[in-house]
């Protein structure tokens, strides 16, 4: 059996999958929606990096490679928020905020 | 079974089933050590692809840098762990539904008889081949380094700003520490420090800065 | 290889890059207080005039640069004006607000340029990549925009959600970018566009998931229905001049993405994302227009108001025609402005120490200040789109647009809701104008009063020469794709 | 070329309310002394107003049926700056411009808070009325015709009742509900015709199909504006709670812009639409008449009252329009600048008691005429006229229309005259309550019969009201040549369409 | 000229008095506004005789009035002898009037404002009766309600006087409800309302038919008979009867001028200038001569029991306009307009004598409260017997007589010569000529006669009125004696065709003068015998058996309550038309406006309300939500495209 792009992209759907569940099933630590998030671009990594391969096109790995970057950059600034929160709040349980509704 | 098909198989299904577990896991902690498992999985089928740059970023950047640091805030606010993921079943039904959805849409897609990846009349950037002699470091770096130097400085200024923003937000200047400002000394004149105060015979001096108040 | 003098299309960019940087520098080694964030503030505003001057003396035609990953034409320049006016407009008002709050320090206004190049980016983008690029670069800042004031529990809350949705729609986005690319095997605008059909002529399924995905993350920074339930928390908790910001530029850069995505690269796929575009403007019409109505923040209904606008652009964009764009631009662009100017009033809402949010606090403005009644008043008409003031025409031109191409149940349902939307307006303008006067709001600071004058002069005295921006409008329009 | 028929004159009339309003109000202090020349100035600038607008009218050429004092300027792209005048809106120019010093007057004592605003509001407000009237082009038209909501809301919300925040409400999003789908139909004809020049649209033959809807979304702005039955339930809320000067405004003229739109744009530019649903509007005219006099005979209100039976009026107008005869809208036209008048003057009337007991309730009033002879005939006169008393302008619009009517539908006109009856019942019913009698209300042993400032405001009104009743020639010739093209063009496209459907 | 004179000076009368009768006070308006009368009653005399004599007729404009397309009505004078005659009434009436009234309201504070009525309404009917076009007339038409509206309610004090004024304008709006749709509806077939233009179009329409209200209807027919609504509800005909007795709260002389010799004739009057249309519409004649003969009887056995003098000669005179309505009916119009003209002398006079007697008795009216007056105010006594005489048409057949004598005659005789079906109309009308000698020499027994039933206080104080009342009575009261006698072969007699020249139209199959020489004998002694009949009646009820008539009042106390409440009309209305009217009213209102139509817009603004507060209960504030519905946002179009991509398949 050969495996097909449709397996790589299938790898990263339940990744990406994961990652959206993730984020609204998580009632506690918003430190793991941030994970999800991250686990949703390892899945977009994936399928960029299985298309790149599939169609002999480099242009996926480069966007890859930014993609890796500047997740990297948005991970830094969501642990500063949430750093910020922290010592605003004293918690960052994801039920504690909502402050601000309706 | 050939060994390629034989390490996608092992790296997927540890890469979903450790990606699982991040969402699932009790403490954040363990939480972290998933994403990390994940990631190494996912660097594994990088690898399978060819990406081995992008592999090695992977491992070094990510799991380096980036998810150390998600353990290292995690640990860092104190947080009560027993208390967490308490209630986090009760959505979780609808949640699992609609993922579900979205994820069985996706296979559709990906099992679609007609399915036919891009048939661009160009490839903007071949993959060298393998006897071009170029590795696939090599390649990525002509490329971003020329036709795509737009975009590496765009991502530079992203991590500028990320910068920028880690040390707006928590970058403190704790209140009641001293702290030497050299510009400040260099620059104070007579006029600020001093007061000539013409007393009068037998008054008390009082203080200007009372007298303000 | 580019030689230096070839970049100048990018020139403005380039410039207000490289500003920022020095920006930072100059802040960094003045003192760390809030007469430092002014100073920088104000280099800032001038670094961004002059990157509008340079913007508006580009050579009308078209050109691209990087492989055609960036490219200025008529389009680009009229939405890069409106994002420096916007980011212009929102430093104008934050001084004041950020050193009575303590939080005017210089990065902010380095944060604001860099999101504006973030922004200019987005709008000339024509590569996947350089549109996630632009996207996330200007969105970062906003992160930190909206967290800015760190010592409050709403400002880093708002940070927070904004953050974390935020990152999930980039992810979704890029999702759907990395889709359209596999699909397409192209991240360039024109390519997309050129092999979008199949062998046999039929477009390409896949292709279509990778638009809904694209659309969801585009969507989201529009705060359009489903996708804009950041927008009501974000805009109340965030510092009201940041509020001000995410109300006006980055608005305009997402919606010039959005038309651009769709015209350029999707022009085959139009007939799918007209149903989207469809769907996503009536909800946000009818959703802002219905849940302004319950608010007493004032923030939180420009957040209703905005995302009702939004949708209101959306109809042009739904009409897929040159008439459409130009309408979206009219729309934008005047939106832009009432945006500012309502912002101006709202930072004008101060008492001693305090910054008022409630509207009943508006109650009797116009016995306590007159001009200022006088300018929300009529911001207010504007908003709800009541002729001859500028917010009627941006609406005549979407909804002409939208007649013309025959989308009749788009337009009556959204001429239907204006109405509905009508309703909190003039709630407000009944508060000003009807109801007994409160206890006197403190002055009016000098910056924010320019923006709220200009502002009402333009909304007002836009009747009178409506043409050089209608002309234009329909000039960049032209420049896209027609 | 002299300034007597200057091309401009048109938008001098339109825009000097506002420009010289923007340019004087500002500099005027806000006390006593002010406000007093607040007035003072607001007066004259609407005099000087009416006297140029008159300036129209004695130059105006009645024998042809085209526009006249046309101006036209390059505005938005296709969409021009146009005005113009024919026969058929010039009069209600002169109605604007005329109301509008008495409304200032009437204004005089009983507004005492932000006089300024008051009168600024007034002034736009007069910009905007006259700018209805007089715009050639759609856009401008509807551009006009929507502003009015704004000075009005205010106008309502500020300076009137115990209840004008829901009036005022009630007014502007009711009004503007019916507009917004004129204004769709606005587009589409912009994109079928390819113009938005009202007189190109009057000979653009739009297809049967489309007239249908066009006509329909024009006939729902026009008939909340109007207001027919059973759209009519903001006016009489909004009368009570508006100022006097405001009711004038509101019935004078603001009712008047749904008919005329009828007459502008429904007649000329659907004539086939116009023909296939003029059952509709008989019917809801008619019903008009007969229900809201009935409902007029229970009001307590003396402004409900009379806001009812400014329904009713409007009712004939609407049945006039579609009558399509000479008559017909000859006497709808009329109808409409006749009510302009003494509704107008009704209100003042109540104005003139209200200022005095603070009440409307018909139940306080009862034998004033003791005290108040001179108001006492005034009141009747315009009773009269309301009544449509021949000798009276009410009258002859009156039974113009009716006339129309019984050539068009004669149970339309059947039913209609039944409001003859029904008008003289609540007319005299309220007559009787608030002015006969005898005079036993302690509060009222002490009214003074009207001032010289009223009597100058309703002079004027009283003698036209009945002038007009005897003579309304001047008034008629004036339409009378625009009204037989109307018709001509309505009747050359239906028989058109006839012969086209026999083919 | 002159004409133009005697319609205008009554006018510029009412302007001076109504508008500066303040400043120069309650005599010199009197004064004024009497001369001008007077003067106006001489011209009048005048053209009369131009007119009728000498056969001068013309159409005099005045100017402009509506034009509208075919529509182009003017103001103008039309004169001929119809309008001669009607002249020659108002302004003698009127003046005579205004005359006396000097007198009678001498105590009243308000004497300019009654005289300028008076002077309007005078207007107003000469405006009606010189109209050269129907919208003219209808304008006249009008214009005396509005003045018999402002006489009524004179006194606006009386809830009773504003009552009757109102009613007065509203029953009579309802027939120019009619009237107004008869002038539609010519206008509609002869595209004009201008007289001249009918008479010449109405050959050309008979027997042609028009759709209205969905029939299709003999167009003369129809029209006539809503024009005769008009005329029914002016001239207070059956079922628009109502108002005229209630009209009595007016001052008396206004009764009198109003309500007995002018206004009330006009219906008479427009049907016989409108005699072209009507003698081309038989059916709608037979409707007019059923109508007029029901209103006479009506009227009549109303006017029996009736207490209030006033009453009583308003019944009175609704059932002479009956008559005059019954004899327009079968063609005979000299004869209905000769007993308009005799009848406007002998009712005047007998409105003002009884105005003399409530004067006499302090604004006395109900005779129950008076009795044996004739010695305390003798002349007024001998005029009421002369007005009574005429009334009753004391006279001698082939001979001699009072005024009424020769007009109700005529019109009984022409009643039996038009051959209707059992000759109904000639019997009820002789019967009607015993009711109303009956009553009428009732009125004078109960109020001159026998003992009085007065307050001492007031009959002791009861006095002759002033000569200024007096004169004018004695003026009507020659008019009262010889108008019949004199001008009897001009309107009825062997010089009616000189007399009226073109103003009465007959067709050319009326033979109703003719015929009118061709009835039996006893035809015409019937009506004496019947005045004689009711004169002993009445003479053995009140003067020799004063006890009698409550017997029989007790005897047939079903009947006797019957027609002392008129029949119950008042209530019937009330509780037919005016309770549900007010009540619907209020419905429509309340409920209507109120709970549906305010109901809904309400409602949709509730609705909007309800609608937000779900759609920001939405607005959790918690992330996973917002989260989840992007989620569910996105997962929606995925599946619409997934089912419209056909990938499901």
């Amino acid at each position: 059996m050969d495996i097909g792009i449709g397996h790589y992209l299938t790898v990263a759907a339940c990744l990406f999958t994961l990652g959206i569940f993730g984020i609204f099933i998580n009632r506690k630590n918003v430190i793991v929606i941030l994970m999800s998030v991250e686990l949703m671009l390892l899945a977009v990594n994936i399928n960029l990096v299985a298309f790149s391969h599939f169609l002999g096109d480099l242009t996926g790995q480069v966007f890859a490679l930014f993609v890796l970057t500047v997740a990297a950059a948005e991970a830094a600034i969501g642990l500063a928020i949430i750093v910020v929160y922290f010592r605003n709040r004293g918690s960052i349980a994801v039920e504690d905020i909502n402050m601000m509704k309706g | 079974m050939d060994i390629a098909a034989t390490f996608f198989y092992l790296f997927s299904v540890l890469a979903v089933a450790s990606g699982a577990m991040v969402v699932v896991a009790k403490n954040p902690v363990h939480a972290v050590l998933f994403l990390i498992l994940t990631f190494f999985n996912a660097a594994g089928l990088f690898i399978l692809l060819g990406a081995e740059f992008l592999a090695m970023l992977l491992v070094i950047v990510y799991v380096g840098a980036v998810a150390v640091l998600f353990l290292f805030v995690v640990m860092m606010l104190d947080v009560d762990f027993a208390e967490l993921r308490a209630g986090f079943i009760k959505n979780a039904s609808v949640g699992a539904i609609v993922g579900a959805v979205v994820l069985v849409e996706l296979a559709i897609l990906f099992g679609f008889k007609g399915f036919e990846i891009g048939k661009a009349g160009k490839i903007a950037a071949a993959i060298p081949s393998q006897g071009s002699g170029l590795s696939n470091t090599e390649a990525l770096g002509r490329l971003i380094y020329t036709d795509y130097v737009y975009f590496f400085q765009g991502a530079g200024l992203v991590l500028l700003v990320a910068m920028i923003g880690a040390i707006v937000l928590t970058l403190r200047h704790k209140e009641g520490v001293r702290r030497q400002s050299i510009s400040a000394q260099v620059g104070r004149r007579p006029e600020e420090t001093m007061e000539i105060i013409k007393v009068a015979p037998g008054a008390t001096i009082i203080p200007s800065a009372e007298g303000q108040n | 290889m580019p030689t230096l003098a070839s970049l100048s299309p990018a020139l403005p960019e380039i410039v207000l890059a490289v500003g920022a940087m020095v920006l930072l520098m100059i802040g960094v080694f003045r003192d760390d207080d809030a007469d430092n964030g002014e100073f920088i503030g104000g280099l800032a505003i001038v670094l961004l005039v002059f990157a509008g001057a340079l913007i508006v003396m580009q050579p009308a035609s078209s050109a691209s640069l990087f492989n055609d990953a960036f490219v200025v034409d008529g389009f680009a320049r009229f939405m890069k004006l409106l994002v420096i006016i916007g980011s212009i407009g929102a430093l104008l008002l934050s001084f004041s607000y950020l050193r009575q709050v303590g939080s005017l320090r210089f990065e902010y206004s380095v944060l604001v340029v860099l999101a504006t190049v973030g922004m200019l980016m987005m709008v000339s983008a024509n590569d996947l990549i350089s549109l996630y690029i632009g996207l996330e670069l200007q969105s970062l800042a906003l992160y930190v925009l909206a967290a800015f004031r760190r010592d409050s529990v709403r400002s880093s809350e708002a940070g927070l959600k904004y953050f974390v949705l935020g990152a999930l729609s980039s992810g979704m986005l890029l999702y759907g970018a990395s889709l359209t690319y596999g699909f397409t095997g192209s991240t360039s605008f024109p390519v997309i566009a050129s092999v979008a059909t199949t062998t046999d002529g039929v477009l390409n399924i896949g292709l279509v998931f990778g638009l809904v995905f694209l659309l969801v993350g585009l969507a989201f920074k529009i705060a359009a229905v489903p996708f804009h339930m950041w927008s009501p928390d974000v805009y109340e908790g965030a510092p009201t001049p940041v509020t001000a910001f995410f109300a006006s530029a980055p608005k305009m850069a997402a919606m010039a993405i959005l038309v651009r995505v769709l015209g350029t690269a999707f022009p085959q796929a139009a007939e799918q994302w007209q149903q989207i575009i469809i769907f996503v403007a009536i909800a946000s019409m009818l959703l802002g227009s219905f849940a302004a109505i319950g608010q007493t923040n004032i923030k939180r209904i420009m957040a209703y108001s905005s995302i009702a606008h939004i949708g209101f652009a959306l109809v042009g964009l739904a009409a897929n025609s040159q008439e459409g764009t130009r309408g979206v631009l009219v729309y934008l662009a005047i939106y832009l402005v009432m945006t500012l100017g309502t912002f101006a009033c709202i930072l004008a809402m101060r008492r001693k120490d305090e910054m008022i949010e409630d509207i009943d606090e508006l109650s009797g403005l116009a016995q306590t200040n007159l001009p200022m009644a006088f300018v929300m008043a009529m911001l207010m008409f504007s908003l709800a789109g009541i002729p001859p003031l500028a917010g009627f025409f941006a609406k005549f031109y979407v909804f002409a647009a939208a007649v013309k191409a025959g989308l009749w149940p788009l337009a009556i349902i959204g001429v239907l809701a204006s109405v509905v939307g009508a309703f909190y307006y003039l709630r407000i303008v009944k508060l000003i104008f009807i109801d007994d006067a409160r206890e006197k709001f403190l002055d009016v600071e000098r910056y924010t009063g320019i923006v709220m004058v200009l502002s009402a002069i333009f909304i007002i005295g836009f009747i009178l020469v409506p043409g050089p921006l209608i002309e234009a409008a329909e000039a960049a329009a032209k420049s896209l794709r027609f | 070329m002299s300034f007597f028929n200057s091309p401009y004159l048109l938008s001098v009339v339109t825009f000097a309310p506002l420009f010289f309003g923007l340019i004087s109000m500002p500099l005027l202090p806000r006390d006593e002394v002010g406000d007093r020349n607040v007035k003072a100035v607001a007066l004259w600038i609407t005099l000087s107003t009416f006297a140029v607008s008159l300036i129209i009218w004695f130059n105006f050429d009645p024998s042809t049926a085209g526009f006249q004092f046309v101006e036209e300027y390059e505005w938005l792209g296709t969409i021009k700056y146009k005005m113009g005048v024919d026969g058929i809106s010039m009069l209600f120019v002169i109605l604007t411009t005329f109301l509008m010093p008495i409304c200032i007057l009437a204004s005089w004592d009983s507004i005492k808070t932000r006089v300024k605003e008051y009168m600024m509001a007034f002034l736009v407000l007069e910009t905007l009325l006259i700018g209805v009237f007089c715009a050639l082009d759609m856009v401008l038209f509807y551009l006009f015709f929507e502003a009015v909501l704004i000075p009005m809301f205010l106008i309502i919300g500020v300076w009137g009742g115990p209840r004008r925040v829901y009036a005022s409400f009630k007014f502007f999003l009711y009004t503007l509900l019916g507009s917004v789908l004129m204004l769709l139909a606005m587009m589409a004809m912009w994109w079928e015709a390819g113009t938005t020049d009202i007189v190109q649209l009057m000979n653009y033959n739009f297809p049967a199909e489309m007239q249908w809807w066009l006509w329909l979304a024009f006939f729902a702005s026009f008939a909340v504006k109007m207001p027919m039955w059973p759209v009519h339930t903001w006016l009489p809320d909004a009368h009570v709670e508006a100022p006097t000067a405001g009711s004038v405004i509101l019935a004078g003229i603001l009712l008047k812009m749904g008919g005329y739109g009828f007459l502008r744009f429904s007649l000329p530019m659907f004539p086939l639409a116009s023909q296939e649903l003029a059952w509709l509007i008989f019917a809801m005219s008619v019903i008009a008449i007969v229900y809201t006099s009935l409902v007029a005979l229970a009001q307590e209100d003396i402004k409900k009252l009379i806001a009812y039976s400014s329904v009713a009026h409007m009712g004939f107008v609407t049945m006039g329009i579609f009558s399509f005869t000479s008559q017909g809208l000859d006497g709808a036209i009329f109808q409409m600048l006749s009510h302009g008048l003494v509704s107008a003057a009704l209100f003042l009337c109540v104005g003139v008691i209200y200022d005095r007991t603070h009440t409307r309730e018909i139940k306080a009033y009862g034998g004033i005429v003791e005290r108040m002879p001179m108001f006492a005939f005034v009141f009747m006169v315009f009773t009269m006229a309301n009544v449509g008393l021949p000798g009276t302008s009410g009258f002859v619009g009156e039974f113009l229309t009716l006339m129309g009517a019984f050539r068009a539908n004669t149970w339309v006109a059947f039913i209609a005259t039944f409001g003859v009856i029904l008008s003289a019942a609540y007319a005299l019913y309220l007559y009787r309550r608030v002015v006969f009698g005898a005079l036993e209300k302690q509060k009222l042993m002490s009214l003074k019969d009207m001032n010289a400032r009223e009597i100058a405001v309703l002079a004027p009104l009283v003698i036209l009201v009945i002038f007009f009743g005897f003579y309304p020639a001047p008034l008629l010739d004036v339409f009378a040549v625009s009204v037989q093209k109307l018709v001509a063009n309505y009747e050359a496209a239906i028989s058109q369409a006839a012969s086209l459907a026999a083919k | 000229m002159i004409y133009k004179l005697i319609v205008f000076l009554p006018l510029i009368g009412a302007l001076i008095a109504g508008f500066f009768g303040r400043f120069i006070g309650p005599k010199p308006s009197e004064y004024f506004t009497t001369t001008c009368l007077v003067i106006a009653a001489a011209l009048s005399w005048f053209g009369f005789y131009q007119v009728g004599f000498n056969g001068e007729t013309a159409q005099l404009p005045i100017m402009r009035w509506i034009t509208s397309g075919e529509l182009d009505v003017s103001w103008r004078l039309r004169i001929d002898t119809l309008t001669a005659v009607m002249m020659v009434v108002v302004t003698t009436v009127s003046s005579l009037v205004h005359i006396y009234s000097i007198g009678y309201m001498a105590d009243d504070p308000h004497r300019p404002r009654f005289f300028a009525y008076l002077s309007l309404f005078t207007f107003a009917m000469l405006m009606l009766v010189t109209s050269d076009n129907l919208l003219q007339m209808f304008f006249g038409w009008e214009g005396v309600g509005l003045a018999s509206y402002l006489l009524i309610g004179f006194w606006y004090k009386k809830p009773a006087a504003n009552a009757a004024a109102i009613k007065a304008f509203i029953v009579n709006r309802v027939g120019d409800f009619g009237f107004a749709l008869g002038i539609f509806g010519l206008f509609f077939v002869c595209n004009s309302v201008n007289l001249d233009e009918i008479f010449a179009a109405a050959p050309t329409l008979q027997d042609k038919t028009m759709n209205f209200l969905g029939y299709e209807v003999d167009i003369l027919t129809t029209l006539c008979l809503l024009l005769f609504m008009g005329a029914m509800g002016k001239s207070a005909q059956f079922l628009l009867h109502t108002w005229l007795p209630d009209a009595m709260e007016g001052p008396t002389p206004v009764s009198a001028l109003i309500h007995a010799a002018t206004m009330v004739t006009a219906g008479v009057f427009m049907v016989a200038r409108l005699s072209p249309l009507f003698e081309l519409a038989p059916t709608a004649l037979m409707v007019v001569t059923l109508v007029g003969t029901v209103t006479a009887f009506f009227a009549a056995s109303v006017a029996l029991v009736q207490n209030d003098i006033k009453r009583v000669i308003a019944y009175s005179t609704c059932s002479q306009l009956g008559y005059m309505f019954a004899a327009l009916g079968v063609g005979a119009y000299g004869a209905g307009m000769f007993h308009l003209f005799t009848h406007a002398f002998f009712k005047a006079l007998l409105f003002l004598g009884a105005g003399s007697v409530i004067h006499a008795m302090h604004h006395e009216q109900d005779m129950r409260n008076m009795g044996g007056l004739a010695p305390k105010i003798r002349t007024t006594w001998i005029m009421m017997l002369i007005g009574t005489l005429a009334l009753t048409g004391v006279g001698i057949p082939h001979l001699i007589g009072f005024a009424g004598f020769y007009s109700k005659d005529a019109i009984i005789e022409a009643t039996y010569a038009a051959h209707l079906s059992y000759n109904y109309s000639f019997w009820t009308l002789t019967l009607v000529a015993l009711m109303t000698s009956f009553y009428s020499w009732r009125l004078i027994f109960m109020t001159f006669h026998g003992k009085t039933r007065a307050a001492p206080e007031t009959f002791k104080h009861g006095h002759e009125s002033p000569n200024v009342m007096l004169v004018p009575l004695g003026f009507l009261a020659v008019g009262a004696v010889v108008s019949g006698f004199a001008f009897k072969s001009y309107f009825i007699g062997d010089n009616q065709e000189v007399f009226w020249g073109k103003a009465l139209f007959t067709a050319p199959g009326n033979q109703i003068l003719d015929d009118m020489h061709h009835i039996p004998g006893w035809v015409g002694w019937a009506p004496t015998v019947a005045m004689l009949t009711g004169l002993a009646i009445a003479y053995l009820y009140y003067i020799r058996m004063p006890w009698l008539p409550e017997a029989t009042a007790k005897a047939f106390r079903p009947i006797y309550i019957f027609l002392l409440n008129k029949w119950y009309f008042d209530e019937l209305y009330d509780w037919l038309f005016v309770k549900p009217a007010i009540a619907i009213g209020r419905t429509l209102w309340k409920r209507g406006d109120g709970t549906v139509i305010d109901g809904v817009i309400d409602g949709t603004a509730d609705t909007v309300n309800w609608t937000t507060k779900k759609a920001v209960k939405v607005q959790t504030g918690y992330i996973y939500h917002y989260a989840f519905a992007m989620l569910i946002g996105v997962a929606l179009l995925l599946t619409y495209f997934v089912a419209k991509g056909g990938l499901l398949k």
